[in-house]
């Protein structure tokens, strides 16, 4: 019986290594009935750890667990003991089967009942599905749905489980105001009815709209339970950081910019891939920081990704420095100067079972040539520098880069790119799923970047990041280039205008 | 903007409707159907008559049980290329302790049963509970089943028991399928029980996998291990069972092997394995896992011997264009297959 | 087509049966729907063999069965191959539904054949067996043709007991378990070493007819530093596995060394190791089946009465001492 | 670098056991002779002998077998298909059609020919799994079922044999050097494939391909060629095997010539501990496990186990290594040791 009142959930000196890593260490948690709880922590701070040592996913060293309604500690050995205990779970990787049609994803796993009912299964299904305003079908396959959409599934699948806790490990990463609006909503409907949510968000915003409490965690220690009220922003921030953040709103600095000639770097006109995008013109100067900004789904990868040729460029010119390129793959980009950092880290990002090292390197190795690897003096230079400075939390550079924390994966494939001396670096989304800390030394870094006469093309959900980094805004909307923001026209209020098509056009 | 979003969204989910699992089961289908009618109208003789059809069932009615089991390991993920060799031990097993030990055929069936099953307890524990590659645990299965057949006995030798060859000659005729021969001879197309075996095996997997919750399970397990786990699934336990549905098929499949030949003999059913593999795949089982359908398996194994049968009508007159040719064509068959999958993603 | 008229190349004996067919089918009318030939249509026989790589004597069947069964002859062949019984049993059942008027097998297996045989008989295919018998019952098939491999392995097993060395110690090596020629020619080498006080078996192995293994199983007797002074390969391509063993480790062998080498098939390249004596002994075992098959086609197309079912071939055993070239050249395959 | 030393324990740890194993049943398994051959030349003999000798063709085909695992996440088993169809063009190109068995041309014109053919036929498997996305397994069952008539097609089903002393070098013994020469040969491809991975990112780029290839094909890198070039690499090898095969006995067996030899080839690299779903792996851990493989029948011959219920003890032994080695086995026994610790600590 958990000992606090109305708990429903008790977690008590929660131990649990991994080689090398302690990533927890004694970490008490306790989550009562109709609270929202955030769970907040800089990258391999511990908090999915956590979390799947709560859902049996793995096994704790030590510690207990427990429930209301249970007189002992409870034994949870896996997702499904977890699921039967009543507690449901959204992981921050979607963990769903892209094999099985939409329904099945959302049903499978669970119930007592033997058979499958496809007809009632389906039915329900796309009730949900439509009550939730997820754009997809029952019987369709899980795989031809966008991120976003899987996405949403997972947590109609989560939030449709009679659960008495219902855990949240960054649901909102890949979700669009709209979206986000409408599962807080469905939280604050679940608290009502007396559910315990975990929530795990890298958003303050978000943290501060809907939760009542937050329990802090640094690396792997428990750093205290606070009621929302007691702790204003900077104050939580310190928390997390473990030090006062330094300030964090104008860091775009005028007199720091790139002072260089003004010449224009990559030039593409009517470039257009086989990903769906209408053709489109685009620019980019020495030393600029420009952003494409625009609804989810929008078309903004798609772009970028067409200049990088990582989809099938079908037509149009690329023009570097005034001369005429030709960029068909993407070690052809490279070869130009252009890096890029993809928006799914784990499909088209890491190399998961290779070390932090090798993963560091690769891009660098593959420009340097097949005959010529490096030596390993020279990887171990490389891996030590980068991890010094982008501060990667991993046991050492022979890690196996899917071990680490999704963040520190995320700043292992931005030193690959940095290693390779881009002249122009596109970033996907660098920022999801990094913590705050994180976040605002990326801005800063590529900030830096620039100011060396890098061009960066920054793309990401959080306007106000955009406006903080961005001298120029491209907007898309249904994967057409709808129009160009810069100087004065940088607030947020135009930019939403412009996205949601009332402004130029 | 929302709105079109959704109608976009369900016209694309219009267009996809087909999951991979079908599509792949039209193809193979198709192609079946088209290579038999095109066997019936260019080449003739026997495929004209039922019978031949038949024969492809009489001859293959193992092939498909164990096919079927196979389709079950590789849907969630795994292989079983013990199952040959389970077939040939079970084979010789009954036929020694039927005829030197003058057992009786429903305890030698015991026998096929208990043999698949412990296969399937072995290898489905090291491959589900100790994570063992099931690549090399059923490749030490096969060297052990192949092994133990010919310790159990050497030599090869006809079963002469009386209810088993009473049994073994049974035929159940298919009405109003017979033809006339060239003596002037009505001779009804049969089929030999071991068909019937298949037939309900097939349709029993068939409906298990569709509706049942185990079933599901499978393709689960198959799609993503990990996900499966987190959705709540027993993926050790689902594994296992795959694995053990698998030897208990073979089991079955190596009586009904047993049943067609009448014989034990260390040389059965080699190459067993591979056949029901291409056979898995050819009706759209991927090797990756989580797509499969046991009826496409069904057709698969149809095809599969559709063509060695289409090779040996067409009389080839050196015996290296027989491996040639049954290769050309499962090439083709394959290369089809993947240019289809590809034009649809 | 040729037709059944042209029989030039038919052999002599089976040009004689020929006038007669045209006889017979006068005489006999209700066997006339069976005989093709007799109205000039070629005999549709379906053929199945092991595949032709498997030994040189099976190429040497092969090409004698491909040499007999043609147009010119009056005859419209199909040829099936394969080592599987079970690949067999569904070609003979194709063969079957084809409505072949003959089906001429040689079986992988002895075993597993009789329903099959039934059906052909129900379906008036007359079934004849070459080179290897099958355990089924005589009334299903018109005839067989085959080697005595009993009296293969007694002739070969005999003419080692002549050699008179004071012990034996051999090496056997086997074909593929269950094959009548591996049974035959095992079972007599078997019954001599239970009998006789001096003869021993140093390992009894088998290498499946492959060369390979032959000489891995050889290796391992000289690196275990076993005597022997034998060497029965029941074919000539395991005994050159054993040999090329011997050779690595510098025992001598053949006529008047150290080792005995006997092989079995008679290849001509085997043959020529006798003549170079350095093998001792080599037992014939004649592929050449083809012209009697055409002989029992023939006489059952003229309605005769097929009067010895099982038709053995006529073979020798050679010893490296007497062999001649005009062996080597007569009966080399 | 820890975890690559942990994997080369596994084979080590076998040949380890399987050595005692040896010591302990008969110590005169280890001994070694120097002799002479039927030609004169000074050779080694014994046991061991035998294991370097034989456990070479394993050994060289495991060295591509390991490249196409890790880059394609499958096997080939079509090999022992394709050793045939080498060494048919060996013979057929060294004493041509109806040959008296003399040479016809050079053996290193026959054995660069050999090359050639097998590396497009590894070209060929290569083109399905990396262009049409075949799982290599199936694609490499067509070559599997059409290999063997192939080979028989190429020498019209004749079996030549080659009366060339020279040509038994391969498979045998160069005059003067008493050291098998299959070993000598596995030698060279292992020091040409550690000096390729030393000095070229062929090592790096598989395991990137075999791992992710979406992201790899993102960092500049062609999953299409790399998997293709496995293929063709272990078709090198096939080539070399098919050499040592038909020298051996200076002839071909177009149906047993290494017959079953990819699943010794495959069973060598999951010995060596590397993953048959590909990325990360070991090259030397796959050789040991050839070598193993070939140390376990070798025991079994010598303690007479019969030919045909050998593949029986193999499995067994094969199950107990992999048993052995396999992490969930481990992580028991670590588990069940700590219990112990604690209770003697309560205790
Ligand atoms: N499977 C694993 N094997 C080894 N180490 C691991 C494993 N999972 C996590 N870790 C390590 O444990 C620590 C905590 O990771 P965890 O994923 O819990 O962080 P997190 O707080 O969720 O971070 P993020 O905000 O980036 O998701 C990290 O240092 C990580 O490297
Ligand atoms: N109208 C649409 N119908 C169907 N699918 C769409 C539609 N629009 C976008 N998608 C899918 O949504 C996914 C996201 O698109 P894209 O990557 O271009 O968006 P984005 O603007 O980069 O947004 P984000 O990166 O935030 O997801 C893509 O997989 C795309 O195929
Ligand atoms: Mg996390
Ligand atoms: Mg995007």
């Amino acid at each position: 019986m958990p000992v606090k009142e109305n708990a429903v959930l008790e977690m008590k000196n929660i131990h649990k290594s991994f080689p090398g890593v302690r990533a927890l260490d004694g970490v008490d948690f306790s989550l009562c009935e109709g609270e929202i709880h955030a769970l907040m922590g800089e990258n391999g701070a511990g908090k999915s750890t956590l979390i799947k040592v709560l859902t049996g996913v793995y096994e704790k060293d030590e510690g207990d667990i427990f429930l209301k309604g249970h007189d002992k500690a409870v034994a949870i050995r896996s997702p499904q003991d977890a699921q039967n205990l009543g507690i449901s779970t959204v992981y921050q990787e979607i963990t769903l089967c892209p094999n099985l049609t939409v329904a099945e994803n959302m049903y499978i796993g669970r119930g007592k009942s033997k058979l499958t009912k496809w007809r009632k299964m389906n039915a329900d299904a796309d009730r949900i599905l439509e009550n939730l305003g997820i754009p997809a079908k029952a019987n369709q396959q899980l795989s031809d749905c966008s991120i976003a959409v899987q996405q949403m599934v997972a947590i109609a699948r989560a939030v449709d489980m009679d659960c008495k806790v219902l855990i949240l490990d960054e649901p909102t990463s890949s979700l669009d105001e709209s979206e986000v609006e409408k599962l807080f909503g469905l939280m604050k409907d679940l608290r009502a009815r007396g559910v315990g949510i975990i929530f795990v968000t890298h958003f303050l915003d978000q943290v501060y709209e809907v939760c009542d409490k937050i329990t802090v965690l640094r690396d792997g220690r428990l750093v205290g339970e606070y009621v929302i009220e007691d702790l204003p922003r900077v104050k939580l921030v310190a928390k997390m950081l473990g030090k006062e953040l330094d300030d964090m709103e104008e860091i775009k600095d005028e007199n720091q910019m790139y002072k260089g000639p003004d010449e224009r770097v990559i030039e593409v006109e009517g470039l257009q891939s086989d990903a769906g995008i209408k053709p489109f013109d685009f620019y980019i100067k020495k030393g600029e920081v420009n952003g494409f900004t625009g609804l989810l789904g929008s078309g903004r990868s798609e772009c970028v990704r067409a200049i990088f040729a990582a989809d099938k460029v079908v037509a149009g010119t690329v023009k570097k420095n005034g001369k005429a390129v030709k960029i068909t793959k993407p070690l052809d980009a490279m070869k130009n100067g252009i890096a890029y950092l993809p928006e799914d880290r784990k499909r088209d990002g890491i190399v998961g079972d290779l070390s932090v090292r090798d993963n560091i390197i690769l891009a660098a190795q593959v420009l340097r040539g097949f005959f010529r690897p490096f030596s390993k003096a020279e990887a171990n230079k490389f891996a030590d520098e980068y991890i010094k400075l982008l501060e990667i939390k991993t046991a050492s550079a022979d890690t196996p880069i899917k071990s680490l924390s999704g963040g520190n994966q995320q700043k292992v494939i931005l030193a690959r790119w940095l290693l390779t001396h881009p002249e122009y670096l596109i970033l996907d989304e660098p920022t999801r799923g990094i913590d705050i800390g994180t976040k605002i030394e990326i801005q800063k870094l590529v900030l830096k970047l620039a100011s060396e006469g890098m061009s960066v093309t920054f793309i990401s959900s959080e306007t106000d990041e955009m406006l903080r980094t961005c001298s120029r805004l491209v907007v898309m909307r249904d994967r057409k280039v709808v129009g160009e923001l810069s100087k004065d026209e940088l607030t947020q209020s135009k930019v939403m205008e412009t996205i949601a098509g009332g402004g130029m056009e | 903007m929302a709105k079109k979003n959704t109608a976009a969204g369900n016209a694309a989910a219009g267009r996809k409707k087909l999951t991979e699992s079908n599509l792949l089961l039209l193809i193979t289908v198709v192609i079946f159907v088209v290579m038999y009618a095109g066997a019936m109208v260019f080449l003739q003789k026997g495929f004209l008559k039922p019978q031949t059809f038949f024969n492809i069932l009489n001859a293959n009615a193992a092939l498909i049980i164990t096919a079927c089991g196979m389709s079950l390991v590789m849907i969630t993920g795994g292989i079983d290329i013990s199952v040959g060799g389970v077939v040939a031990l079970v084979s010789m097993c009954c036929a020694v302790y039927l005829d030197y030990m003058g057992g009786n055929v429903f305890v030698s069936l015991l026998i096929a049963l208990g043999i698949g099953l412990a296969f399937g307890v072995v290898q489905g524990y090291l491959v589900a509970y100790l994570d063992i590659q099931p690549f090399i645990v059923s490749l030490a299965g096969m060297f052990f089943a192949r092994g133990m057949t010919t310790i159990v006995h050497t030599a090869p030798f006809n079963v002469e028991n009386e209810t088993f060859v009473a049994l073994k000659n049974t035929r159940i005729y298919v009405p109003g399928m017979g033809t006339v021969n060239k003596l002037g001879k009505y001779v009804p197309a049969y089929v030999e029980i071991g068909v019937i075996i298949a037939l309900l095996v097939v349709v029993v997997l068939f409906c298990a996998l569709k509706w049942t919750k185990a079933g599901r399970n499978f393709y689960a397990v198959g799609g993503n291990r990990q996900s499966a786990l987190m959705l709540g699934i027993n993926v050790k336990r689902t594994r296992f069972l795959a694995q053990l549905l698998c030897g208990v098929l073979a089991g079955i499949g190596g009586y009904v092997y047993f049943l067609h030949v009448g014989s034990g003999s260390a040389s059965h059913a080699s190459g067993m394995e591979m056949n029901a593999i291409a056979s898995s795949i050819i009706g759209g089982t991927l090797l990756t896992g989580g797509v499969g359908n046991i009826f496409g398996t069904f057709v698969g194994v149809l095809s599969l011997s559709t063509i060695q049968n289409i090779v040996s009508s067409i009389g080839l007159d050196q015996a290296w264009w027989t491996g040639i040719t049954v290769a050309a064509m499962l090439c083709i068959f394959l290369i089809i297959q993947s240019v289809i999958l590809r034009r649809r993603q | 087509g040729g037709g059944g008229t042209e029989t030039t190349a038919a052999p002599t004996e089976a040009a004689a049966a020929e006038d007669d067919a045209t006889e017979a089918a006068a005489e006999d009318d209700a066997e006339e729907a069976a005989a093709p030939a007799a109205d000039g249509e070629l005999i549709r026989v379906g053929i199945i063999n092991n595949d032709p790589n498997e030994s040189g004597y099976r190429t040497a069947n092969d090409a004698d069965l491909k040499a007999m069964f043609t147009e010119e002859n009056g005859y419209d062949a199909s040829f099936a191959y394969s080592l599987k019984n079970d690949e067999q049993i569904t070609a003979a059942q194709k063969f079957i539904q084809d409505e072949v008027d003959y089906l001429l097998l040689s079986a992988a297996d002895t075993s597993g054949w009789d329903s099959v045989l039934q059906d052909a008989q129900d379906a008036g295919i007359g079934v004849i067996l070459f080179d290897r018998t099958i355990d089924a019952s005589e009334d299903l098939y018109l005839a067989s043709i085959v080697s005595d491999m009993d009296k293969e392995g007694e002739t070969a097993v005999n003419w080692l007991a002549d050699q008179g060395l004071d012990e034996y110690n051999i090496i056997h090596i086997q074909g593929v378990m269950g094959s009548a020629a591996q049974q035959g020619r095992t079972g007599a080498l078997d019954a001599k070493v239970a009998a006789e006080d001096n003869w021993n078996l140093v390992t009894q192995q088998t290498a499946e007819w492959n060369s390979e293994k032959a000489q891995q199983i050889v290796q391992s007797v000289i690196d275990a530093g076993t005597e022997f002074n034998v060497i029965y390969a029941e074919n000539d391509d395991m005994a050159k596995g054993a040999v090329a063993a011997l050779d690595k480790a510098n025992i001598s062998h053949g006529v008047g060394k150290d080792v005995i080498i006997m092989g079995f098939d008679c290849n001509k390249w085997a043959l020529e190791e006798l003549l170079a004596q350095n093998w001792n002994y080599d037992g014939q075992c004649n592929p050449f089946q083809a012209s009697y098959i055409d002989e029992v086609i023939k006489k059952v197309e003229s309605g005769e009465e097929i009067t010895e079912k099982t038709i053995i071939l006529e073979e020798k055993g050679f010893d490296a001492t007497t062999i001649t070239e005009e062996d080597v050249e007569k009966y080399g395959i | 670098m820890k975890v690559k030393n942990k994997q080369i324990f596994i084979p080590l740890a076998a040949l380890l056991l399987l050595a005692l194993f040896n010591l302990a049943m008969d110590p005169s398994f280890f001994k070694i002779s120097l002799g002479n051959n039927s030609a004169g030349d000074p050779v080694l003999t014994g046991y061991l002998m035998t294991i370097l000798d034989y456990g070479s063709e394993v050994a060289i085909l495991a060295i591509g077998m390991t490249l196409v695992t890790a880059a394609c996440g499958g096997q080939d088993i079509s090999v022992g298909a394709a050793v045939a169809i080498a060494g048919s063009v060996i013979l057929r190109v060294l004493v041509g059609q109806g040959g008296d068995g003399t040479l016809q041309a050079p053996i290193i014109v026959a054995f660069l020919i050999a090359c050639v053919v097998a590396m497009l036929f590894g070209a060929f498997n290569g083109v399905l799994v990396a262009i049409f996305n075949i799982q290599p397994m199936v694609a490499t069952l067509i070559l599997y079922t059409a290999g063997r008539s192939i080979a028989a097609w190429i020498n019209n089903n004749e079996l030549p044999i080659v009366t060339d002393q020279t040509f038994t070098y391969f498979g045998g013994f160069i005059p003067g050097i008493p050291v098998p020469t299959p070993f000598f040969l596995a030698v060279v491809c292992v020091v040409l494939i550690l000096l390729a991975l030393k000095f070229t990112n062929l090592g790096l780029y598989t395991q990137a391909v075999g791992i992710n290839a979406s992201s790899s094909r993102l960092n500049g890198l062609n999953p299409t060629f790399i998997k293709w070039l496995s293929f063709v690499i272990l078709g090198l090898c096939v080539a070399v095997v098919g050499l040592i095969k038909t020298s051996r006995l200076s002839t071909i067996n177009y149906s047993v010539i290494a017959k079953d030899i990819e699943m010794d080839a495959i069973l060598a690299v999951a010995l060596g501990g590397n993953a048959l779903s590909g990325g990360k792996f070991n090259i030397m851990a796959s050789i040991l496990g050839a070598y193993v493989i070939q140390f376990l029948t070798t025991t079994l011959y010598k303690f007479n186990v019969s030919s045909d219920a050998l593949p029986a003890y193999k499995a067994v032994v094969v199950i107990i290594l992999v048993v052995i080695s396999a992490p969930a086995v481990k992580d028991k026994l670590a588990a069940y040791g700590k219990k112990w610790k604690k209770q003697k600590e309560v205790g």
